[in-house]
C-alpha cells in the first residue's frame, strides 16, 4: 500500500498562552522535558568545555573550584567590574536562576544590587510577565527587587523561552532580539524553520550591553549589531552609542574605567551567535540546534530533539556530529576540534598577557613624572584607545564558548588583532613616558603584574587581603557590611520603609 | 558546455530520441522492463554511473533500485520523467557531451527528497526533520559519499 | 555489471623504461597530452593566485610586472640571500626550466651559479639520468653545467617525473622523498593510491634544503621532516642538523646570515605538502589531485585526470571542488577561500612588518656603543634566535602558495607565532642596547625601513643604486660583470681551461 504521506507534527496543547512554569509542559511532552532535566548534569568534562561550574580563572586548584585550562588573568583585566569578583564556567540551562542568586557579581551585601533587572532577562521565561507589567520602566529597577518573585526549577530558562505554549511554534520571548529583527525589517515568524533554529539561541548567547538613558529606555539590553557581526563591526558601534565625556572618547559606550590604567572598558559576553554565523558551519546553515540539540530516541521508538543543552563532545559517539560526518570517526572529529581548540587557546593565553601590560603600561606613563613629549595628552588617549580595543578583540573570544570551533580563522585572527592593538597600546605608552618605562615593562609579565587568584565583594571589605596585590590598590577597600542576600533568603530584615516624603 | 540546452542544431535530435525512448516506455510497456530500467545494474552498466553505482553499492541502500529514489513513486510522474531523464541520459552519452562534472539538478533532489520522505515516513512523523531543504543536508552520505577522497569513489576511464 | 573498486586504469606502453622526453608520451596519451600543454596558460589571475609571474614583492607596478597582493619587504627580508634579486610567483610546470634559466637567484654573470645543481632537482625529469651518471657527486656541481644538457619543453616538469613510462604507474623520481620515505621503512609502492596521488605533488611542493657536509653527501637536497611536519618540528630539527660554528647557533643548519642583523637564517619554501597535511582537507584523505587534477572528459566520453596543474579557482565553475561539495555554488565556494585568505594575508602583512623591525632593532643593539648590560652577548643571541624563528615561521605561510587554504588554524598560528617571536626579538634587542634604541625603533616600520623595491644582482653592481636604501650599505657592491648566460645561451666565450696543476 501507498505509504502515508509524511506530516510536520504539529501541536495543540492544553496549556495557557501564558504559561511559564517548566513544570506545566511535562505532562504533555513526557520525552523532551525528560532530556530537558537532564541539563542537571553537572560533572562530566571535555578537555576545554562541559559542565562544572569551575572559577574561570582559576588554572592553580582542580575540579571543581579550578581548571587546567582556566585564564589566569581574568580577575585583573575585569579589575572594578563586577566580573572580578566571580565568573565560572556555564552549565545546564537548570541551573540558571540557582546560578544568578549566589553570583557574586551581584552585591549581596546590599539593598543595592549594583546591577539592573536586565540580568535576568536571559535566565527566566518570567521576563515576559515583568516586562509586559513594567514596561521598560523594568529594565532600570534594582535586581534584588525580583529575587523572590520566581521559582528556581519551575522559571529557570524553559519551555516558554522558545515556545508558544498552545502550539510548540518557536517563537522568541527576547526584547532585545526582537528590537534587532525590526531594525532588518524582519519578522521571527516569517523566517524560515532553519535560521529560527539557531535564533532561538541568539536571544540569549550574543553579546551585548545595557543601554545609556540617552539612547532610549535606561539599562534595556541592546544587541550591537547595527554594523554586522564581526569584531571591528561591533567595536565601531560602541564608538558611537554611549554617553562618556572623557577626553578622547566621547560618546563612546562605556562598560566601566579599569582602574589601574583608567581605560574606558568594554565588556563581552558569550558572542557564540555572531561568532558561528560566519564560521565554517554557520555560513554553511548548520544551526546550533543541529549540534546542540540533535534528534535522538528515547524510547527506543520516538525521534525527538534532545533538550539536554551542552557540549556534543560530552557524547562519546559524537552523535550530534556524525549525522552529518558519517564517513568520520568519533576520534578523528574530537581530534578536529582540538586541532582548533589548541592553537586558540594558545592564542587566547598570549593576548591575555599582553592586555595585562597594555594596563601596566598605561598606569606607568599615568605615573611617570619626568618631562613628557609635547603630545603627551594625545598619546595618551591613543594608549588607551588600543588597550580598550585590544582587550575587547580578546575578550570576544575569551567569552565565547567554542574555544574557536564555532569559528576557527575568525577566532585566531581576531586574537592575532587583539595582540596586535594591546602591544599598540605598550608601544604608545612607553612613548607617552618618553621611553622610560622601556625597562621595567621588560621581561616576563606574570613577575611584573602577578595573576590574581582571590578576590571577592568580601575579600574587597578586607584591608589585609587589599594589601595582597600591587593593583589593588586602585581600588577603594570597601565598607565592612553583613550578607543581605542569600540566594532567595534575605539574611537581614529589609530596611524601614522611607518615610513618605513631606509634601 | 551544455550542447543540450545551448546548441539549436541539437534540437531535431532532442525529439527523435525523446520519441523514440518514449516510445519503447509505452510499446513494451511490460512491468518487467520498467522494474529493469530502475536498478543499479542497468543505470550503472553506463560508464558515466559508475561512481554512483560503486558508492551506491557501499550504502546501507544498496538493495534499493536507483529509481526507487531518482524517479517518481507515483506511475503517472514516473513515466514521463524516466522518458525525459533517459532521454538526456542517452543523449549526452552518444552525443560525447558528459559534463565533467555530473550534478544533481533541482528536478532530481526535488524527486529524490520526496522518495526519501516516503520510505522513512514513521522517522518523520515524531519530529519534522524539514528542518533543512533537503534531507541530505543533514544525511551527507546518503547514498553517495560525496566527502570521501576521489580514488575512493572513482577512477579514470580506460 | 557489477561496479568494480576505482582503480587506475593500467597500460603497456610503447616507450623505453628511460624515457624522460615529454613529448614522447603525446601519441600514447594524447588527451592527457592535450591538458599538459594547458599549463602554458600564464594569464589567468585569481584573487590571491593564478599564473602572472609577477616579482612577488612588487605591489606598486601593476601585472604582470607587479600586483596588489604582494609583499613589499620579501628584497628586505631576504637581503644578501640569492631570493632577494628575484622572486616571482609561479606558474605552469611546462615553464619550470624557462624560469630557472632566466632566474636571477643564479649568478648569470659569472662563470659559477652560486647555486649548486640541486637547484635542477624539482624541474626537469632529467635529474634521474643525471643522478645515475654522477651519484651524489651530482650536487654539489655547479648549476651551469647543466643548462645545455636539456630542452626547455621536452625535459621540463613532465610524465617521467610522476610516472613510470611503460605501466603509467605513479612512481617516485625525487631523491629526497625516497630518503624520507626510507627512513619511515615506508615502500612508495606499497601506499594506497590516495597517498600517491598527494606524495607526486610531496616530490617538489616542500620545504627542503640544502645538506652540509658533513651530514652526507654535500648540496643533497633533504627534507626536514624527521619530527613531523610542524613549523615548531622543522624550527627544532635545523637547531641540529648543520654545521654552523657561530656562537649560540653551534651545530644549527643555516642558509645564510642576514648581513643587516648578522642572523644566521633560515629560508623556507614552498611547503605545501607539509602544510596540507594536517589541514582540514588532508587530514580527511583529500589529496591535491582530487583539487588540482580533477577528472575531466575532454573527448565528451572519457574520464581523465586533467594535467593542468594550476589554481582550481580559475574555473568559474569550481568543478574541482564540487566533486565533493555538491550542495554548494561556486559563488559561496569561492567567498568561503576568501574568508580564509583575507585574513591569513592580513597577518602575514604584519608578520612581516615585525620581522623587518627586528633586523632593525638587532642591527641597532650591535651597533651601540655605549655602556651595555652584564648579559649583552647572550641578550644578542637570543634576540637573533627569534628573529630567525620568527622570519622562518613568517616564511613557511609566506611561501607556501594557497595563502593558507589548505590548512587555515596552522596558517593562522603560525602567523601569531611568528610575530610573538619576532616581537620577542625587538624587546630582547632594545633591553641589549639598554633601552636606548625604544625611541628610534618606535613608529612606522614602513618609514623607519623603507621597502626595497629594486634590487638585482645588476644593480648591485652599481654604485648609484647601493647608496638607495640604509641597508644595502651592509652588502658588498659586486664587481662589474658581463653577461655570462642567458637561458640557455652563451653570452661570452668559456674560459679558457684551467692549466692542468703541475703535480
Ligand atoms: C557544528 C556544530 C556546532 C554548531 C553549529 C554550534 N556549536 Fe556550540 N559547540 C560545538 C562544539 C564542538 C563545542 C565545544 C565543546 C567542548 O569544547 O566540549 C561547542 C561549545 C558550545 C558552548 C559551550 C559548551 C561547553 O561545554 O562549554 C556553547 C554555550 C555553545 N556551543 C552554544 C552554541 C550556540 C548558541 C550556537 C549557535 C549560535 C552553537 N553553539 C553552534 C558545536 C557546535
Ligand atoms: C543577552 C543575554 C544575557 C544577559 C543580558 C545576561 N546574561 Fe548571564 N548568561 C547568559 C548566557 C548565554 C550565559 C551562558 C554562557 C556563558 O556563561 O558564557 C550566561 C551565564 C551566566 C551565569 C553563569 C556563569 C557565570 O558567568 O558565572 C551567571 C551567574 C550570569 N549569567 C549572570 C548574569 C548577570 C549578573 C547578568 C547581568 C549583569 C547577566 N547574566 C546578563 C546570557 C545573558
Ligand atoms: C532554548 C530553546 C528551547 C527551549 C528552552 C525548549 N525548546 Fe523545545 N525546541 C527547541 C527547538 C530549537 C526545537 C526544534 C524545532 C524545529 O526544528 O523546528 C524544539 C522542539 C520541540 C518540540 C517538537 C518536537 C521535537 O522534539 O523536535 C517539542 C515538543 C518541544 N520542543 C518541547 C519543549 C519542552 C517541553 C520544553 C521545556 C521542557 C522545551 N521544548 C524547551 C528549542 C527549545
Ligand atoms: C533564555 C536565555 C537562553 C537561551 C534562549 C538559550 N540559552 Fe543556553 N544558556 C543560557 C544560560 C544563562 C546558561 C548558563 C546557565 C548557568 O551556568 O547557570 C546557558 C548555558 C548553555 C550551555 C552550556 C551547558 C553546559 O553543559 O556547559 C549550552 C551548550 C547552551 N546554553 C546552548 C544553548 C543552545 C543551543 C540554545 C538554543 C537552542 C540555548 N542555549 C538557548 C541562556 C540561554
Ligand atoms: C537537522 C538534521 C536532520 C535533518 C534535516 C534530517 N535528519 Fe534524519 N536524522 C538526523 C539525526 C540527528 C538522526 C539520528 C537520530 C537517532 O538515531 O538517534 C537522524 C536519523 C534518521 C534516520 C535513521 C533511522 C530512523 O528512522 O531514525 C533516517 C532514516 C532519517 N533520519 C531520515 C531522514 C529523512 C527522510 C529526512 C528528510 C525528511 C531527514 N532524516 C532529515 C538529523 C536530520
Ligand atoms: C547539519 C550538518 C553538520 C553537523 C551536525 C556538523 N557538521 Fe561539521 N561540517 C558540516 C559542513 C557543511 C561543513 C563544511 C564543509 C562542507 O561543506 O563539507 C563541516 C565542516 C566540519 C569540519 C572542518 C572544518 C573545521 O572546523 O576544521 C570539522 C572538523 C567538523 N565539521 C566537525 C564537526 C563536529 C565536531 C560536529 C559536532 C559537534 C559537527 N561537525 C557537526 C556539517 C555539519
Ligand atoms: C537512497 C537514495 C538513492 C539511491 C538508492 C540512489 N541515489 Fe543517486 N542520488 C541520491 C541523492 C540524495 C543524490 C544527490 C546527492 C548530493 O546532493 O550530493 C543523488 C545523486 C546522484 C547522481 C548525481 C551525481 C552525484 O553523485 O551527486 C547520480 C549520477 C546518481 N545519483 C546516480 C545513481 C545511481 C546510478 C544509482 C543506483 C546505482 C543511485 N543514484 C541510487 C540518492 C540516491
Ligand atoms: C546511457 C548511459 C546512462 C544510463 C543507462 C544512465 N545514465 Fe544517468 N547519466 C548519464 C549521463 C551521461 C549523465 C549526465 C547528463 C548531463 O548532465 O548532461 C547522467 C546524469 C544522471 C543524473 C544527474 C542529472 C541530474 O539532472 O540530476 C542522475 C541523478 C542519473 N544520471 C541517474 C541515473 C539513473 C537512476 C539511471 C538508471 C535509471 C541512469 N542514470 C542511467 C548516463 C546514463
Ligand atoms: C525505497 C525506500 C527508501 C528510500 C527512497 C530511501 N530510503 Fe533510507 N533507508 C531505507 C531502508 C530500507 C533503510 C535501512 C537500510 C539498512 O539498515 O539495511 C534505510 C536507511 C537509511 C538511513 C540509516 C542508514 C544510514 O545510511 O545512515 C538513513 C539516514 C536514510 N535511510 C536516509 C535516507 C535519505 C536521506 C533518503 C533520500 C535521499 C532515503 N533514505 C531514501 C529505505 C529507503
Ligand atoms: C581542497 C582542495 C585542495 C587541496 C587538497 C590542495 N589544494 Fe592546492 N590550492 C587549493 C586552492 C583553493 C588554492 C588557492 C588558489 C588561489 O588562491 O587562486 C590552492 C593553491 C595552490 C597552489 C598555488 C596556485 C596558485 O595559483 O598560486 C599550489 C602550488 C598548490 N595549491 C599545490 C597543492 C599541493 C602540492 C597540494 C597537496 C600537498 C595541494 N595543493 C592540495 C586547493 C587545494
Ligand atoms: C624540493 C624541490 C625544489 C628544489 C630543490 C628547488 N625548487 Fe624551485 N620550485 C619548486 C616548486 C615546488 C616551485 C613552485 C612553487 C613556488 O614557486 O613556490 C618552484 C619554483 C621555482 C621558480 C619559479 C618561481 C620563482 O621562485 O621565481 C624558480 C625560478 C625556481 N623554483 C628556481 C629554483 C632554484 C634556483 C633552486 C635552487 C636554489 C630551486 N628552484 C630549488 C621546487 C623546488
Ligand atoms: C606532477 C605529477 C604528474 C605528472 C608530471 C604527470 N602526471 Fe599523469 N597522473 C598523475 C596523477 C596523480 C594521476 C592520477 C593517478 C591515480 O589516480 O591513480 C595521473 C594519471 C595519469 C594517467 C591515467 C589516466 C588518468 O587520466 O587519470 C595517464 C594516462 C597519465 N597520467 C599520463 C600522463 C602524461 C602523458 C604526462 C605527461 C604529459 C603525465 N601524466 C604527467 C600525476 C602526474
Ligand atoms: C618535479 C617537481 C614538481 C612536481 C613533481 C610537482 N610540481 Fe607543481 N610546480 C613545480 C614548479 C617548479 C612550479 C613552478 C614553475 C614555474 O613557475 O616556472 C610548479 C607550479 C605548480 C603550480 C602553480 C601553477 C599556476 O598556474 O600558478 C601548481 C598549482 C602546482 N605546481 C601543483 C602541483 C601538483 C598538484 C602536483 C602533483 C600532482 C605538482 N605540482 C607536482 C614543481 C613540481
Ligand atoms: C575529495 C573531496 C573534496 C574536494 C575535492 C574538496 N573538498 Fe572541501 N572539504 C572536503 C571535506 C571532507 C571537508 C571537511 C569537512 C567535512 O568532512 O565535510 C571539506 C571542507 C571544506 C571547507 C570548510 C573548511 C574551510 O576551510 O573553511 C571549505 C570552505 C571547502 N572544503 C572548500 C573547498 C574548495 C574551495 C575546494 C576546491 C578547491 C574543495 N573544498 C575541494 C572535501 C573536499
Ligand atoms: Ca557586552
Ligand atoms: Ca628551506
Amino acid at each position: 500500500s501507498e505509504p502515508s504521506e509524511p506530516m510536520t507534527p504539529t501541536y495543540k496543547t492544553k496549556l495557557s498562552a501564558e504559561e511559564m512554569k517548566n513544570s506545566a509542559f511535562k505532562a504533555e511532552f513526557p520525552l523532551q522535558y525528560e532530556t530537558y532535566l537532564r541539563n542537571n548534569e553537572s560533572q562530566i568534562m571535555t578537555e576545554y568545555g562541559g559542565s562544572v561550574p569551575y572559577n574561570k580563572h582559576d588554572n592553580v586548584n582542580p575540579l571543581p573550584e579550578g581548571y587546567k585550562h582556566a585564564q589566569p588573568y581574568l580577575k585583573n583585566l575585569w579589575l572594578g567590574y563586577p566580573f572580578s569578583y566571580e565568573y565560572r564556567a556555564a552549565r545546564g540551562h537548570t541551573y540558571a536562576v540557582k546560578d544568578i542568586l549566589h553570583i557574586d557579581r551581584l552585591n549581596n551585601y546590599s539593598e543595592k544590587a549594583g546591577l539592573p533587572s536586565t540580568c535576568w532577562n536571559c535566565k527566566t521565561p518570567k521576563m515576559m510577565e515583568w516586562v509586559k507589567e513594567n514596561g521598560d520602566a523594568f529594565w532600570a529597577k534594582d535586581f534584588h527587587e525580583f529575587r523572590q518573585k520566581l521559582d528556581v526549577d519551575d522559571h529557570t530558562i524553559g519551555c516558554a523561552n522558545c515556545h508558544e505554549p498552545q502550539t510548540m511554534e518557536l517563537r522568541l520571548y527576547s526584547e532585545p532580539l526582537k528590537d534587532y529583527l525590526k531594525s532588518q525589517n524582519k519578522e521571527f515568524k516569517n523566517l524560515s524553520r532553519n535560521e529560527k533554529r539557531a535564533l532561538v539561541c541568539g536571544q540569549c548567547h550574543v553579546e551585548y550591553y545595557f543601554q545609556d538613558k540617552e539612547f532610549g529606555a535606561a539599562k534595556k539590553p541592546v544587541f550591537p549589531w547595527a554594523n554586522g557581526f564581526d569584531p571591528e563591526d561591533m567595536f565601531e558601534y560602541y564608538k558611537t552609542h554611549g554617553n562618556t565625556t572623557t577626553k578622547g572618547f566621547e560618546g563612546n559606550f562605556v562598560d566601566w574605567v579599569h582602574p589601574v590604567s583608567k581605560t574606558p572598558m568594554l565588556k563581552a559576553q558569550h558572542p557564540e551567535y555572531e561568532t558561528w554565523i560566519n564560521g565554517v558551519h554557520g555560513s554553511a546553515g548548520v544551526t546550533c540546534a543541529d549540534c546542540h540539540m540533535s534528534y535522538t530516541r528515547l524510547d527506543g521508538k520516538k525521534k525527538m530533539s534532545t533538550h539536554h543543552w551542552t557540549s556534543p563532545l560530552k557524547d562519546p559517539d559524537l552523535r550530534a556530529c556524525r549525522q552529518c560526518h558519517t564517513d568520520k570517526t568519533p576520534d578523528y572529529l574530537r581530534q578536529r576540534v582540538l586541532f582548533t581548540q589548541n592553537k586558540v587557546w594558545e592564542q587566547l593565553m598570549v593576548a591575555q598577557d599582553i592586555s595585562v601590560k597594555a594596563h601596566e603600561a598605561i598606569r606607568m606613563a599615568a605615573e611617570y613624572t619626568g618631562p613628557k613629549p609635547a603630545d603627551y595628552d594625545d598619546l595618551m588617549i591613543e594608549a588607551r584607545q588600543m588597550c580598550r580595543k585590544g582587550q575587547f578583540f580578546w575578550d570576544l573570544i575569551s567569552a565565547e564558548n567554542s574555544v574557536g570551533f564555532h569559528n576557527p580563522t575568525k577566532a585566531l585572527n581576531t586574537l592575532a588583532q587583539s595582540q596586535q592593538y594591546s602591544q599598540k597600546a605598550v608601544d604608545v605608552a612607553i612613548r607617552a613616558a618618553a621611553f622610560t618605562t622601556a625597562k621595567d615593562l621588560d621581561g616576563d609579565i606574570k613577575k611584573i603584574v602577578p595573576p590574581i587568584l582571590k578576590h571577592s565583594r568580601e575579600l574587597q571589605m578586607d584591608p589585609a587581603h587589599m594589601a595582597t596585590h600591587k593593583w589593588f590598590k586602585y581600588l577603594p577597600v570597601t565598607p565592612k557590611a553583613p550578607r543581605v542576600w542569600d540566594g532567595q533568603t534575605r539574611l537581614v530584615p529589609p530596611p524601614a520603609p522611607a518615610a513618605a516624603p513631606a509634601s | 558546455m551544455n550542447a543540450l540546452r545551448s546548441n539549436p542544431t541539437g534540437r531535431p535530435w532532442r525529439i527523435m530520441l525523446l520519441a523514440a525512448l518514449a516510445g519503447v516506455a509505452i510499446t513494451v510497456g511490460a512491468a518487467l522492463a520498467m522494474t529493469a530500467t530502475d536498478q543499479a545494474l542497468f543505470c550503472g552498466s553506463c560508464h558515466s554511473m559508475a561512481e554512483a553505482a560503486l558508492t551506491h553499492k557501499r550504502s546501507p541502500h544498496a538493495k534499493l533500485a536507483c529509481n526507487e529514489c531518482h524517479a517518481p513513486h507515483n506511475l503517472a510522474a514516473k513515466l514521463p520523467f524516466k522518458a525525459k531523464e533517459g532521454t538526456r541520459d542517452i543523449y549526452s552519452t552518444t552525443l560525447g557531451t558528459i559534463p565533467d562534472l555530473i550534478h544533481p539538478g533541482e528536478e532530481t533532489k526535488d524527486v529524490v527528497q520526496a522518495n526519501c520522505r516516503r520510505c522513512h515516513v514513521a522517522s518523520t512523523m515524531t519530529v519534522s526533520m524539514e528542518t533543512k531543504k533537503y534531507c541530505t543536508d543533514c544525511h551527507r552520505h546518503v547514498p553517495h559519499t560525496p566527502k570521501l577522497p576521489i580514488a575512493r569513489r572513482s577512477a579514470a576511464d580506460v
